[in-house]
């Protein structure tokens, strides 16, 4: 039973490098280890969901008739794979950044990273809107850990604004959402075509979308994106988790999986028609918030927002090639968005700048990471040769299919701002003259790893097929 | 009782009422329960009274202020009561329910059937001993308690 | 012997406290209360199946059939009571060993569990009779016994919250007294079958809207109906651990229980709900707990009070279905009573090993200062038994929520599926100081060695503590028991 | 009036509940709510005795002679009552007697402010 | 009140009346008015009205303290203990019409068990009641842990 190996391996994982954590060599082999089989695991699924088998699980009824259960469908495969993958690669980036910059309590780091994993892998398996609540909640509560890792005031302040606005937003809306679609429905199980078309209607179905995209807060819908940027107090490779592997993929991941398998493609669209307006003013908003911000994490953090709004604006679209789009972007934001993240850390790990001002020249010092940097920029512009291009792509003829002029707008216009807040970074680090002590570049884990998440983002604009025929097949 | 602030005097009222208590009840009949209190409500009570007082001190320190809230909020569980009393059954009606049900059995049967003409006594300790067991229980749970909370600690 | 099992359940910790003032000896009293306790859950468990399979029992004692003797009768909702009561005490039980010994002095520990077999008896006893002055009677074995429990705390704050709680509960016990009385003198029977079918052919109404007025008041002071709970959070603050373990996690549900038996089995619902404004009532005060005594919780820097507070609001919880008078709704209320007793008796158990190895009668934010270094254990199981009384799933807590939540949908009330979520919320608050205080804070130089409580009293509180997650996940026990106690509470109505 | 008047068994009851309950709640010494502790439970004697009464019925013991007793019923309650009410009272005293002891004082404002200095 | 002489005189003398008053109202009960009780309390008066006069110490010599403990307990005891036998004999709990042949004698029986718990039960705990109070002096405040 694979699916529930999937599940297993990073628990195991966790409470076995918790035990070795007198021995940090053999701890880092451990979660490799797991790392790896865990992706072998996802991947040696992909077959049999490509050739439409729905590999299943039910572990025992909660309530009669809801009972835990995971069915691995393209979608939640594509995300796994992406979790997964990134995990082995977030991992080697960590020992390295944990270690350059002797960060303490190790073993809970890699501990908790470990279980977020599991509860990404839980919410991607998601058989039913119950389970993918059980672990969207899971994957808040362990990561609240990593976010509060130093355990200061300001990393006290963050966990509690990154708390507060998650669990929030879960149980004021995403729970209720959930027992009105059980009560309306009579079920919650993912079924392709949705669950709730023709039992609801009108301003309460607007109501019931309005709760279902504010309720999951990890997708970062303004007004509910500031646990993001308040997440930065935490280490950086807990920011790619954040940013690029888990959480806000969780969020994303869900707003496509309830769009496409509660309320169904052919659910009215007037319900739908607000939706892209909030996501356009938040792409739009927080675009401009980037372009303003001049430290370079809170500049990635609010670039990670207006991303995530065009998956939610492509989804609220409704139109097939769009959904295609929003599938392929959380792959392709996933890639980029590591890849930016870890050169940040191998930025402040090697010369300890933060700044964007601080940082001409420095590509010189840091050919690597610097070219990686740029890739990932390309990508969140959108441009070739890089994944984001692919996924934008499929957005921009989703709008013009579904004819949202507005969409297509707000598109170009944030692909301009994108632009406007990346290039200049590359341009400083490569056309400024350089000042300050020398330096070369980061450790060599992170060097590795962050050269090869762009190596990945580049492949995925040449070699699209696996992520594309996995998106395809969900619309 | 309730403005007496010598509390020895108001003990002592106590008793007295105890015992007038005690008088109406056996007018009503009910010499058990009279019985049990004068010996229970107007001695045992007493006693404990003097001792504890013996123990606190036995003046009040000072009259209480606003005493009205206090009033109106009897009063109104009283009214409730009251008015739940005007719809009960006429004093004294035979044919109440409290006549008419579950008492005859007792009455007609009784003696038969546990061999003891003092009804209260077979009701007591047959028809419903289980109560007198709980009720047995209570006053052990009482000094038990007592034991627990006032029992000299072993000098050391 | 199995037909007796309605006796046994009662008379076994009945009899067990006089044997332990008689033996005088704290290792009998201990081993005759672990037994009991767990003799106690084998009945109960017994008799649930029993009445799973077969019906309600009805158990004539002294062989007087009623009404004319007390009839203890047992259904699937007093059943399921007397399994909640007795789990706890099965965990109660070999706890308080370590936990006694450490808070009572020697000569008068044995007293101490002569008194919480007398509570447990007491407790029961509500549970299982089918007669309302019995039930009066065992109320007040229970109560004189819990006001013992409490005055026995180490510190004289115990004291003078005992004597509150003594004097409201026995008003709160009088108040029942006399409903029960006007309710006797207009049908003339004190049995609770009997009383139903005769209250329906009472032609004045009025002394039954006396008598209604009364039991609600009565047992509200009982069970801290807000705003009756005054007496609560001292109470629950200043007792010894176990006691604050073992009242919180049964007392007030039982009293609980009382209300739901005679709103729903000896009143006549469809008068009750239809003709007079009950369901609003109790939708206010329950929204006005849950909400308010939350908030109160947010603000304590005493853990033990904090955790108190918390409990008069997860009371609304338990109310909230009364309220709402449909099956999910008194699904969701009947579950809690076991769901949060079990949640609670795991935090205050755990609080009672943090107490014992802090050595300081209370337990502040400071106490909890790194805990999460010092008794990692204690602290893990502090926070999953907070994430049950948050109600996040997985846990027992969210399983309440979500039959709460459906049954207000299904009565069409929105603002009370607001409610349930905002104080679930404001739970994150003070759940999550506890948190940080021991995740987060750094402990006190002479405090940071490692040190975690005694092992019994650690795997007794990480036990229940594990049920809350179990409970959350396999819920035959919690939930199909409710069920069905709704289910007949609700044909009681028809 | 006149709907008072096959009632006026029960004024009593309503007296001495009013009185119980204000010396429960309006005084601040900790005997003297007791005290009306005591008084209110008394009144609960009468609430459940008087209407057992028959006009001339005799005490429940049956004996040649007699046709009509008083309701033997609410009697053996009520002895059980009392019994109750007792047990209380002694655990009362035993508390109020501890807490003068603690506190070296048995009112109950005094209390409070002895509490919320040592809170401080 | 202990070196009058006409008290203690009038003490000795009027301890057996009272105690035999006790058991006049104990086993009469069937007949009048009176019971467990109203015996106990009487008992235990009489045993108070004695150690009142000659001191705590006397009456405690008259009833030591253990017998007293026995007595509040063992009560109980007798009295759920006919509730077991009537278990035992096959009846339900506390059913005496098992406890003899002839129901009617069982009731008599039991019933006459019962009250007599209730009599020890009654009588130790107003004794022990008595003494927890008076034993205790006032001056010890503080001496009490808590405080």
């Amino acid at each position: 039973m694979i699916v529930a190996l999937c599940l297993l391996l990073p628990v195991a994982a966790a409470a076995w490098l918790a035990l070795c954590h007198r021995r940090p060599n053999l701890r880092e082999a451990v979660s490799l280890a797991a790392a790896a089989g865990l992706f072998a695991c996802v991947a040696s699924l992909s077959g049999e969901v490509l050739r439409g088998g729905r590999p299943a699980l039910v572990l025992g009824e909660i309530f009669p008739g809801l009972p835990v259960a995971f069915v691995l469908e393209p979608l939640g495969l594509m995300f796994a794979l992406i979790a997964s993958g990134l995990w082995f690669v977030s991992i080697v980036y960590s020992i390295g950044y944990l270690r350059g910059n002797g960060e303490r309590h190790q073993t809970r780091f890699f501990a908790c990273f470990a279980l977020a994993i599991a509860a990404a892998i839980g919410v991607a398996f998601a058989g039913n809107l119950l389970t993918l609540y059980l672990f969207y909640e899971a994957l808040t509560l362990v990561t609240w850990p990593l976010v509060t890792h130093h355990g200061d005031d300001a990393a006290r302040r963050g966990g509690r604004v990154y708390l507060g606005l998650l669990v929030a937003s879960s149980m004021l809306f995403l729970l209720p959402a959930m027992a009105i679609t059980w009560w309306l429905g009579g079920t919650l199980d993912f079924t392709p075509g949705g669950i709730l078309g023709g039992k609801v209607s009108g301003g309460a179905a607007a109501g019931l979308v309005a709760l279902y995209a504010f309720g999951i807060g990890k997708a970062a819908l303004m007004p509910l994106h500031r646990w993001l940027p308040a997440a930065m107090v935490a280490p950086t490779p807990v920011s790619a988790l954040l940013h690029a592997v888990a959480v806000v993929k969780a969020g994303v991941f869900s707003i496509v999986k309830v769009v496409v398998y509660v309320f169904g493609l052919d659910f009215e669209p007037a319900a739908f028609a607000w939706l892209p307006w909030v996501a356009g003013f938040t792409i739009l908003a927080a675009s401009v918030v980037a372009l303003r911000a001049d430290n370079l994490k809170r500049r990635l953090a609010y670039s990670t927002v207006s991303q995530l709004s065009y998956v939610v604006l492509a989804a609220a679209l409704l139109a097939p090639l769009s959904i295609v789009g929003a599938a392929l972007h959380i792959a392709a934001h996933a890639v980029g968005k590591i890849t930016l993240f870890f050169a940040a850390g191998a930025v402040y790990t090697a010369a300890r700048k933060t700044l964007v001002s601080e940082l001409d020249g420095l590509g010189r010092r840091m050919p690597w990471t610097f070219a990686a940097f740029g890739i990932g920029a390309l990508s969140m512009i959108g441009l070739p040769p890089a994944a984001g291009f692919v996924s934008k792509w499929f957005m921009v003829s989703g709008a013009i299919e579904a004819q949202h002029w507005m969409a297509l707008a707000v598109i170009a216009a944030s692909t301009l701002l994108n632009a406007g807040y990346f290039l200049p970074i590359v341009y400083r680090a490569f056309f400024r003259p350089a000042g300050g002590e020398m330096h070369g570049e980061a450790p060599w884990t992170m060097v590795a790893a962050l050269v090869f998440t762009a190596a990945l983002t580049v492949a995925m604009f040449f070699w699209a097929d696996l992520p594309l025929a996995l998106a395809r097949s969900l619309a | 009782m309730a403005l007496q602030r010598d509390l020895f005097s108001v003990v002592v009222l106590f008793a007295i009422y105890s015992f007038l208590m005690a008088t109406v009840l056996v007018a009503l009949d009910a010499v058990d329960v009279a019985m049990t209190e004068a010996a229970v409500g107007a001695g045992a009570s007493t006693v404990l009274l003097l001792g504890a007082l013996h123990l606190t001190g036995a003046r009040e320190a000072k009259r209480m202020e606003r005493p009205l809230v206090p009033l109106a909020l009897s009063i109104v569980v009283a009214a409730v009561l009251g008015w739940g009393s005007l719809g009960l059954p006429a004093f004294s009606d035979p044919g109440a329910p409290i006549h008419t049900h579950v008492v005859p059995r007792y009455l007609n049967d009784g003696p038969r059937e546990t061999g003891v003409p003092n009804i209260v006594a077979a009701v007591l300790a047959s028809y419903r001993g289980y109560d007198t067991l709980g009720e047995t229980v209570v006053v052990f749970a009482a000094g038990a308690g007592v034991i627990a909370l006032l029992r000299r600690r072993k000098r050391r | 012997m199995l037909e007796h099992l309605p006796a046994l359940q009662v008379v076994l910790p009945l009899v067990a406290a006089p044997l332990i003032v008689l033996a005088r000896s704290t290792r009998f009293a201990w081993l005759a209360t672990t037994v009991v306790s767990y003799a106690c859950l084998v009945c109960a468990a017994l008799l649930a199946s029993r009445v799973a399979d077969g019906g309600a029992i009805s158990y004539a004692l002294g062989n007087w059939p009623p009404p004319w003797g007390i009839e203890y009768r047992v259904d699937a909702l007093s059943a399921f009571v007397l399994v909640a009561v007795s789990l706890t005490a099965s965990f109660v039980a070999p706890y308080a060993q370590r936990s006694i010994a450490a808070e009572i002095e020697p000569d008068r520990q044995y007293l101490m569990y002569a008194m919480y077999c007398l509570c447990l008896a007491g407790l029961l006893g509500m549970a299982i009779t089918g007669d309302a002055f019995n039930l009066f009677v065992f109320l007040e074995i229970s109560s004189l016994a819990s006001y013992v429990l409490i005055a026995l705390g180490r510190r004289r704050q115990a004291l003078f919250a005992a004597y509150q709680y003594m004097l409201l509960g026995t008003v709160g016990a009088t108040f029942y007294v006399i409903g029960v009385g006007l309710l006797y003198l207009v049908t003339g029977t004190l049995n609770f079958a009997d009383l139903a079918e005769r209250l329906r052919m009472v032609q004045d109404l009025r002394p039954v809207l006396a008598a209604l007025a009364f039991i609600t008041v009565g047992m509200g002071l009982k069970f801290a109906l807000f705003p009756l709970h005054q007496w609560l959070p001292n109470a629950y603050a200043f007792a010894p651990s176990m006691a604050t373990a073992f009242l919180a996690a049964t007392a007030t549900k039982v009293s609980v229980y009382v209300l739901l038996r005679y709103y729903f089995t000896v009143f006549d619902p469809a008068a009750l709900f239809e003709r007079l404004p009950t369901r609003e009532i109790f939708l206010l005060l329950s929204v006005a707990a849950m909400v308010v005594a939350s908030l109160a919780a947010v603000y304590q820097r005493d853990v033990k009070r904090l955790f108190a507070w918390s409990s008069v609001a997860q009371v609304g919880y338990i109310t909230l279905g009364i309220g709402l008078e449909n099956q999910a709704g008194l699904t969701g209320s009947i579950t809690h009573l076991l769901n949060h007793g079990v949640t609670k008796g795991a935090i205050f158990l755990l609080l009672g090993g943090v107490a014992l190895r802090a050595g300081a009668g209370a337990v502040t934010m400071e106490t909890l200062a790194g805990l999460g270094r010092r008794m990692p254990l204690t602290a893990l199981g502090l926070v999953v038994a907070g994430l049950s009384l948050i109600g996040l799933p997985g846990t027992a807590g969210f399983v309440t929520k979500w039959y709460l939540i459906v049954g207000a949908l299904e009565r069409g009330a929105w603002w009370v599926v607001a409610a349930i979520a905002a104080s679930s919320l404001i739970a994150v608050a003070y759940v999550w100081r506890v948190v940080e205080a021991a995740y987060l804070r750094e402990a006190p130089a002479p405090a940071a060695a490692r040190r975690e409580a005694p092992a019994g009293m650690l795997a007794a509180g990480l036990a229940m503590a594990g049920l809350c997650v179990y409970f959350g996940f396999f819920t035959s026990i919690n939930v199909e028991g409710a069920h069905a106690a709704a289910a007949l509470l609700l044909r009681g109505a028809q | 009036m006149s709907a008072l008047a096959p009632h006026f068994s029960y004024w009593v009851t309503l007296f001495l509940m009013v009185a119980g309950l204000y010396i429960l709640i309006a005084r601040g010494n900790l005997v003297k709510k007791l005290i009306g502790l005591a008084v209110l439970q008394s009144s609960v004697y009468l609430l459940y005795i008087a209407p057992g009464k028959l006009l001339g019925g005799t005490a429940p013991i049956v004996a040649a002679g007699f046709s009509t007793y008083s309701n033997p019923l609410p009697h053996v309650l009520i002895l059980t009552a009392i019994v109750v009410g007792v047990a209380t009272l002694a655990l009362g005293l035993a508390i109020t007697v501890r807490i003068r002891e603690a506190y070296g004082s048995i009112e109950e404002d005094e209390i409070l402010e002895r509490d919320r200095a040592e809170g401080r | 009140m202990k070196d009058d002489i006409i008290l203690r005189v009038v003490a000795k003398l009027l301890l057996p009346f009272m105690l035999l008053f006790a058991l006049y109202v104990q086993f009469h009960a069937d007949f009048g008015p009176g019971g467990g009780f109203q015996a106990g309390v009487i008992a235990a008066a009489a045993v108070i009205f004695y150690s009142l006069i000659f001191g705590l110490r006397a009456g405690e010599r008259l009833a030591p303290p253990w017998i007293v403990e026995a007595m509040l307990a063992g009560g109980v005891l007798v009295y759920a203990g006919v509730g077991v036998a009537g278990l035992l004999l096959g009846g339900n709990y506390l059913d005496y019409f098992v406890l003899h042949a002839d129901p009617a004698a069982g009731q008599h029986r039991g019933i006459f068990w019962v009250e007599i718990g209730v009599l020890l039960t009654v009588a130790g705990a107003m004794l022990k009641l008595y003494t927890m109070f008076a034993g205790r002096d006032r001056n010890e405040d503080g001496e009490e842990e808590g405080a």
